[in-house]
Formats: structure tokens, C-alpha cells, sequence
């Protein structure tokens, strides 16, 4: 029976047919996809601080509503994804204390603060950037409910990307005072968003099971090209300098040569030694702490009405 | 023609801080979905400033837009009234102030809509399904608190607190909301106190909570909000919300 | 012995000689001194509020320092004065108690908000002011230690009204929008200053006996009259316009006639429904509700320390 | 002459943040004494800030001020270390960030008297003098905390866990204070950490506490405050502290 529950879900991935949530799959499958599913959920919410930090200084109406309006997509996403782990069998609110005790993490990118507007343009075009190529795929995942919730997910993710793009436009086409601002965000997070891809292949020991599985689509080193090669025209229509001297156009390999990311501050900052990290998980730990009461009121009237429910009938 | 702008600073006012304020619960909320509906509320808020901001800039016609409006004007320029500005508290004082900010502005907004102006009754129009939902968003949550927790129900009942005393400030009207009024272009909010005090009611009723005794906040030589005399938390938030608009005036974004 | 008591009192008051903390006194005399001298201290206190919101918004780094300086006298004065009610007999610790449950007063001026940094230099100018036309006056008090106290309250007051008028003076000389905020700001803070002196002498049955005792010297109307009389002429070198369509000069009297201020506003004020008594008084509030815990702390480690000594012995 | 100017950007800034955060103690404190105290403090870390502030823009010789240094520079042109823009929390944190930074810049103080710069050198000697008396009141503090109630002695201890985590930052030199370290003007902080531990060894043991363990906040690519890449709450700061001087540039004060 296990043997060929396992050779099903093993045909069903062969054949690049969707995993459902009542499908048995292996445990390994399951927890790697709770895991990812989790981690993706997570960042979309932390993802929401570094952004949110201008929606009160955001330099006009128009891009207030844009930025409000993206922080809030941010966290709708955070809800399909906390959906699509809860079809696997763990809920919310255990994947809440998980990311509030450390236990589960986000992405290391949004441990790095917003310093001026132009993080915002710059973590549309790179961030969401670097998010959309490592997420496209994704929308293939062989399990059904993630992969549809990236379907949506990277629908408006490209349309972040887009404005954030179209921000920095404005800026490089405005003052000189605009422009260094533009190059000064570019200079900050250039290599932070070529660490979104994760460590080197060569580092990376779950990659090769995870394309086995048909969660993963392509290896770390794949995708960072991928990001580079799109990315550096894009700089040069911008107006703005990418700051690595080793960037440059490989005609043999057909693809841009760069330089190795600072992996030593990739680690210390996924090992909780960024410029943010304590700042992140405390203020969403003060928000789970501030709001106990609410919830519990909710819960408690909740209680109550049902037991007017029962007494009415 | 100016009293018309400045009947849309008014209203673009006070929808523009309360976005604000309500903005800064992004991140903060007690839950997910409490965040999306609080920024969602904001969203609208600030939608229904830029029109109202807009208006006033064409009406004036003195090269202004909305956000020279929003980002330029000093404090004593603003026209909202002092109860938007209270910084945002705990949830139980957002509830009270939500409930008692959109009770209001519905009972304005839904009069607003046979205005005169044609611009001010299309902004109504659409703005009276927006605040609608706020309204009824708030009064659901102070359902909620109040039969909640003992705990919840003292929250809410210190919300109400807070936020009463700015309560008549509401309802009394700037000479030129009244003169405007006459002319059919604005509303006097003097004779919709009934209603909401009946909304108020019906919603404590349900709450089973009892608004609190408290002593109206003053004004200064009869000024208040409307007339540019705001509470000093006012200052501290245009700081924030300018300051980055205001360090490179040439700039365009 | 009682009556002998008593006309050595009257006696010291008539030959203007000083009653001292250990010297007999009336129990009415005793229990006015206390809330005047308590609601002085509370004025000195709650005073710091409408100051101190423009501390860290000062526009230069000179105002910030004399600004700064100048709210912490106030909590010196406040000190000083809390001693010298201390002298009889109430600590310190029950007139706070006080202060935040209602039960006295402190001056109305400080219920009105301060809206620029022309406030600042206003509230120097007018407020301290007529605090000193108000104080000069109490430095001859019968009862020694308030009118020592007031000696030099009084000198460091001076020095913060020189200071007001020095910043309305280089506001004046500066931009147009400098100009309309000294204007605006005065035009906020005449009425108020004018009700400082208490209401008029018709509605002030107190005075008569604080004179007779001492602690008074002149009427409200009469220190009133004194303060226009004073200002006038320093509006005129201002070049500001004080808003009173009924100022003017009557040489008859030898003395500025001036209109009424709005006593309803007065005694709405003073009932606790100005615009800022619930901020001014809630600040207070949280500030002792805070800080229980130090202070908490420090007795503890006092008490620990005195057991400590005495284990030691 | 730059290399100068920035070195004393760096050493007013840190002054002039810091003395913005204990300035907001005002009317805030748990007693009268303390806000004196507290106000005192930041009164002459605002002296320190303006002295240096001067000499910075003396030295530059660009027609710059103490005033337009402090409000019409950006944040990222700010030069302090991340430790004096953490909020300002409770007591307990404001003991552990004034004793960690009082004992911190007595040592470089202590140094800079026999700087090359002569006006370094005098502002030094009188830094030395007030610094001494401020950390002297963070570790009278510090005592009454740790020996006084048991929350108060957990208050202190989370003071440290917030405020340690910015302490390896202090004594990681620019490369400026390096170069100007070996022209004798400017004082290297990197060795002077085992007195900084000592001092607060001291302490800690007279207040009967333990140091957290805590990480250590990261840089972005090595850079820190030094380098102008502060935390996200300098920008707040600065809003508030310039808003005024921004809003007419033309006014002189």
C-alpha cells in the first residue's frame, strides 16, 4: 500500500501533474514545502517594515497611495501563503510563534534598513525584482495550492516591480539630489539582492532534492544569472551604475560575468547579525504582544454568541 | 470661490490626517486581516484627500495641486478638525475614533451628494460606500470589545473616552460652512447630531456598553480646528509627512 | 496664650516683618499659603508642558540650549516652591497627589496649546510677563520662605522674559512669515495673558484677606492695569499689534483703557475645559505612572543600603 | 582640512542625537530631580554638539554654521554612531545607553586633550569634566536599578540587551579616525575597549547584575553610523528636528 501511494506521487511529479492537499505525498515533501511555504509567508510580513517605514513620508499623494497600497498586497500575499501551508495540516498561529521565537525565518533581505525614498524604487526594481525570478518558476510547483498562490502572487509582484521602476525613473529624470539618492539605494542594495538567490550551488545541499520533488525549478547560481543578465540593461536604461567592477558582458558564455557576493555578511545576517534583524521581530512581536486583548475579545464575543446561538434555539 | 476651496480643505483635511494616523497601524495591528482593512480604510481616506485637495487647487486656481496642498501648508494653514489628530492609541481608542469619525462623515457626506457643486457631489457620492464600510468596520469591532473581555470592554469605554471630548467640535459649524450651506454647496453639520447620536446609541446598545460622562475639549476665542487652531500633535505629524517633500521643493516624484 | 499668639502674628504683618515656618500662625493663613505656594509650584510644572513641545523642533541650536535651559528652571522652580510649602508641613508627595487628582489648581494659561515657535518668544514676553508683574509683589510676602523663594524666581523669570522679547525682536526683523507668526501668536496669547491676573476684583473674594495677611499686595484689576500699562510700549518697539479695538491711552486716568477679556472663557478654562487641560494633566499623570517603578527602585535600594550600613556597624 | 571636519561631524553628531533623545525625557521623567538631571545632561551634549558643529564648520571654511550643519544636512550625511538614535524606551534603557555612551566617550575625551588640534583638544578638556558627571549619574543609576526591586533590576538588564548589541560599533574606527589617529588629532577608539569593559564591569558588579549576551547589529557592507548608514529611526529624529528650520530657510533665529 505505502509503496504504491509512493509510486503515484512519484508518477505524478514525472509527469509534472500537480500534488493536492488530500494527495499523500512523503513526509520529507511536506515538511520541505511547510518549510518554504512558511519562510515565503514570513517574508511577505517582515517584507511589510522596510517599506511601511516611508508610507508616512512618502513625498507625494500619489506615491503615499502606491506605497500604502503595496504594503497591504504584501500582506494579502502573506495570507494566501499562510493558506497554502494550512492546506498541509499546520495553522497559523503556530507558523506566527515559530516566526516570533526564530524558530522559522524570513528572507535575509529585509534586514536592511530604508534609508531614503529611492529604497523604495530600488526594492521594487531589485528586490521584487530578484522575488519575481526566483518565484516565476514557483507558479510550476508540484504542489497545487502553492503554486497557484504564486500564480497570483507574482501577477502583482510585477506590478510592484513596474512601479518601483517607474519611481526611479522619475527620480533619475529629476534633481541632481534625486538622482544621487537613486545611485546611493542602487549601491546598498546591489548585493543584498544577489544574496536573495541563496548561498552558491556548491553550498546549497537541499536544491538537488528539491528539483527532484518539482519544488524547485533551477539551481541558485541559474537563477542569479538569470537576475543579472535582466537586471543590467535594465541599469543602463536607468541611468545608474551597478557597483561591481567585475560586471561585464561574457560573449562566450552569453551571459554577464560578476563578482562573488560578500557571503561572510550573507551569513552573519541570516544567522540573525544584520542591520535589522532585533528590529524586525521586535515590532512583530510588540504587534502579537499589543494585541492579545483584541484577539482575545474576538474570541470571547465570538464564544458569546454562539452560546446565545445554542440558547436561542 | 475661496470659500468653496477652503470648504475642500476642510473635508481633504480631514481625511488626509485620519489616513495618516490610521497608516500607522501598518505593522502594528492585532492581526493580518485588521491590517489589510485598516490600510484599506486609509487607502480610501487618502483618496477621497486628493480629490477634495485636487478641487480646491482648481477652484483657486492659483497654480496649487494637491500636493503643494498637502506637503506646503504650515499647521495653522490646515483646516481639519482636532479629532483626527490624536495619536493613534491602542485599538480600543482607533475603534471609538473610527466610529465616531465615519458616523459623522457618512451623516456630511450623504447630504453632500445633492451639493451644488457637482465636483463635491460626485466625491460624496463615492465616498458615501467607502465610509459606509468604515462605519460599519468600527462598529463591528466595538461589538466586539465591548462584549468581548472585561478587559476589552474597559479599552473601548476609555477609546470613547478620548475621543468624546472632540465630539462638538464636530457639529459646530465654521461661519463658512454655514454660509455655504445656504447656498446649497456644503452641509451644516449642526442639525445632523440626532442622527448620530442614534447611531452611537443603537451601537453601545449592542456593545452593551455605556458611553462615558466627559467634559468637551475647548477652543480659543471660540477657534478650533477649522480655523487653524489644532491640538500640538498636529505639528508633529506634518513634520513627519512633509519632511521629505519639503528637503528638495524642486523635486518631482 | 493663644491670643497672645495671635496678636504677635498681627503684629509681624503689620510691621511688614517675615512669619517663619517655627513662628504661630492662623490655621487660614496657613492653609491659603499652602494652596497658593502649591498651585505656584503646579504652574511652574505644568508650564513646562506648552514649552518643552518645542524643544526638540527649535530652529537653531542657540534657541534649542536657551529653551531647554529655561524649561528646567521651571523644574527648579517648581523644586524651590515645593520646599517652601514643605516649611508647612504638606510633603511633596501629597501636593503631586493633588495636582493629578484634580483637587488644585495650577495657572489656566497654561491650557492653551503652543502652535509655532513664536509661542516661545510670546510666552516669554507676555506670560512671564505678567508672572512677574503677578511675582514682584510676592517677594515681600509675610511668609518668609515663599518670598525668598520668589526673590529668585523672580530674577530668573526676568531673564526668561528678556529672552522672549530678544526672540520676537529677531523675528520680527527677519522673513514676512516670521512677521505673521509673531502676530498670530500674540493675537492668541493677549486674552489669556490679561485672565492670568485672576478675575476681576468684584468676583475675587480672597484678595482682602490675603492682603490684610500679606501674601497679596494689589488687586487682579490693579496688577491688571499695571501689566497693559507696562506692555503697550513694548508691543509699539515690537511693531506688533495687541487685538484690542478698545486699547487706548486716557490721560485722565494716566492708564491704557482695555476691553473685558471673555470671562466665560476664563471660568470654562478653569472648570478644566480649556483646549489642553486633559493633555496637560494626563501627561503628568503618565510621567508618575511610569516612573513608579523607579522610583520604587530607589527606595528599595535606599532601605537596602541602610540595612547594609547597620548589619555593618 | 576635511578629514578634520568630518572627524568633528562625527563627534558633535553623536552629541547632538544624544542630547535629542534625553531632551525628550523633559516633562516626562519619574521625578522633578531627574528631569533637571536628564536636561542637564542633554544641555551639555547640545554645548559639546555645537562646539564641534563650529569647529567642523570653521574648519571647512564653505560659509556652513553650527545651524546649517545640524538642520539642512540629510541623514545619510549625519555622521554619529547608530547606539544614540535607538528610542528613547524606558529609564532602564536610557541608564544602560547613557552609561554606555558616557563611559565610551570619557575614554575618547580623555584622549582628545592632548590632541594636535588645539580647539579639539580644549573642547576635550571640557567635555571631560561634564562627561565624567554624566557617567557618573548613569551608574548611580544603574546601581539603584540593579540592587533596587527585582523589575527594576530586569528593566536595567533589557536596557543592556537593547543597547549592547550597537557597543562593537564604537570601537570600530573609520578609516578617518585611523588616518587622523596617527597624525596625533584624532583619538582611536579600538583600544580603548578593555577600559570600557572594566568601567562597566565595575558597575555591573556594584549593581549586582550580568551583561546579556547579545549578537552584535550588523553593517551594510562594513559601513555603520560613522559612514552615514544609520537605523530607520534617525529619519524620524530628523524630521522632527528640522522641520521647523526647513520650513523657512530663509529666517534667521
Amino acid at each position: 500500500m505505502d509503496e504504491e501511494l509512493h509510486e503515484h506521487f512519484t508518477r505524478t511529479i514525472e509527469r509534472d501533474q500537480r500534488v493536492e492537499p488530500r494527495d499523500w505525498m512523503p513526509s520529507g515533501y511536506r515538511r520541505t514545502l511547510v518549510r518554504q511555504i512558511a519562510q515565503h509567508a514570513h517574508s511577505e510580513i517582515i517584507g511589510m517594515q522596510p517599506e511601511g517605514n516611508w508610507i508616512t513620508r512618502a513625498p507625494s499623494l500619489r506615491r503615499k497611495a502606491i506605497l500604502l497600497a503595496k504594503v497591504q498586497d504584501e500582506a494579502g500575499h502573506g495570507l494566501y501563503l499562510y493558506s497554502a501551508a494550512e492546506t498541509l495540516g499546520v495553522d497559523r498561529a503556530e507558523l506566527t510563534d515559530k516566526l516570533l521565537s526564530q524558530k522559522q525565518k524570513y528572507s535575509s533581505i529585509f534586514n536592511y534598513p530604508t534609508l531614503t525614498f529611492a529604497d523604495i524604487g530600488v526594492i521594487g526594481w531589485l528586490v521584487d525584482g530578484a522575488a519575481i525570478v526566483n518565484q516565476v518558476p514557483l507558479c510550476r510547483c508540484s504542489y497545487g495550492p502553492y503554486g497557484r498562490a504564486m500564480v497570483r502572487i507574482c501577477k502583482e509582484e510585477s506590478f510592484h516591480q513596474r512601479q518601483g521602476y517607474e519611481l526611479l525613473m522619475t527620480m533619475m529624470n529629476g534633481t541632481s539630489r534625486q538622482r544621487e539618492m537613486v545611485q546611493d539605494a542602487t549601491d546598498r542594495w546591489w548585493w543584498p539582492s544577489l544574496m536573495m538567490f541563496g548561498p552558491p550551488d556548491g553550498d546549497s545541499p537541499n536544491t538537488r532534492q528539491s528539483m527532484e520533488w518539482g519544488i524547485k525549478r533551477h539551481t541558485n547560481d541559474e537563477l542569479r544569472q538569470k537576475f543579472v543578465d535582466m537586471t543590467v540593461p535594465q541599469a543602463e536604461a536607468l541611468g545608474v551604475r551597478l557597483p561591481d567592477s567585475g560586471l561585464v558582458y561574457n560573449p562566450e558564455r552569453g551571459h554577464y560575468d560578476f563578482s562573488e557576493p560578500d557571503w561572510d555578511e550573507f551569513r552573519r545576517v541570516l544567522e540573525g547579525n544584520g542591520p535589522c534583524n532585533a528590529q524586525r521581530i521586535e515590532r512583530r512581536r510588540e504587534a502579537h504582544r499589543d494585541g492579545a486583548w483584541v484577539r482575545e475579545a474576538a474570541a470571547a464575543h465570538a464564544a458569546k454568541q454562539q452560546q446565545r446561538g445554542r440558547e436561542a434555539v | 470661490r475661496d470659500g468653496l476651496a477652503t470648504y475642500c480643505l476642510m473635508l481633504g483635511d480631514d481625511a488626509l490626517v485620519l489616513s495618516h494616523r490610521l497608516s500607522e497601524w501598518t505593522t502594528r495591528a492585532h492581526e493580518l486581516e485588521d491590517e489589510v482593512a485598516l490600510a484599506n480604510i486609509a487607502l480610501d481616506l487618502l483618496g477621497q484627500a486628493r480629490m477634495l485637495l485636487s478641487r480646491a487647487a482648481s477652484v483657486a486656481g492659483d497654480g496649487a495641486d494637491e500636493d503643494s496642498l498637502a506637503y506646503f501648508r504650515d499647521e495653522r494653514e490646515f483646516r481639519n478638525v482636532r479629532l483626527v489628530e490624536l495619536p493613534r492609541g491602542d485599538f480600543g481608542r482607533c475603534v471609538a475614533g473610527l466610529l465616531v469619525f465615519s458616523t459623522w462623515r457618512l451623516a456630511v457626506l450623504s447630504r453632500l451628494t445633492r451639493s451644488a457643486d457637482p465636483v463635491l457631489a460626485a466625491v460624496a457620492a463615492k465616498g458615501v460606500k467607502e465610509v459606509t464600510y468604515h462605519r460599519d468596520y468600527a462598529a463591528r469591532w466595538a461589538v466586539r470589545l465591548g462584549d468581548g473581555t472585561e478587559y476589552s470592554a474597559r479599552r473601548l469605554h476609555q477609546g470613547f473616552a478620548d475621543v468624546l471630548p472632540f465630539v462638538p467640535e464636530l457639529f459646530t459649524p465654521h461661519e463658512l460652512e454655514r454660509e455655504l450651506a445656504r447656498q446649497e454647496v456644503a452641509v451644516d453639520p449642526a442639525p445632523l447630531r440626532p442622527e448620530f447620536d442614534e447611531v452611537l446609541r443603537t451601537v453601545c446598545t449592542t456593545a452593551g456598553t455605556e458611553l462615558p460622562e466627559v467634559s468637551t475639549v475647548g477652543t480659543l476665542a471660540g477657534g478650533a480646528g477649522r480655523h487653524g487652531v489644532h491640538t500640538e500633535h498636529l505639528g508633529y505629524l506634518l513634520a513627519e509627512m512633509q519632511s521629505l517633500a519639503r528637503s528638495d521643493p524642486e523635486a518631482r516624484w
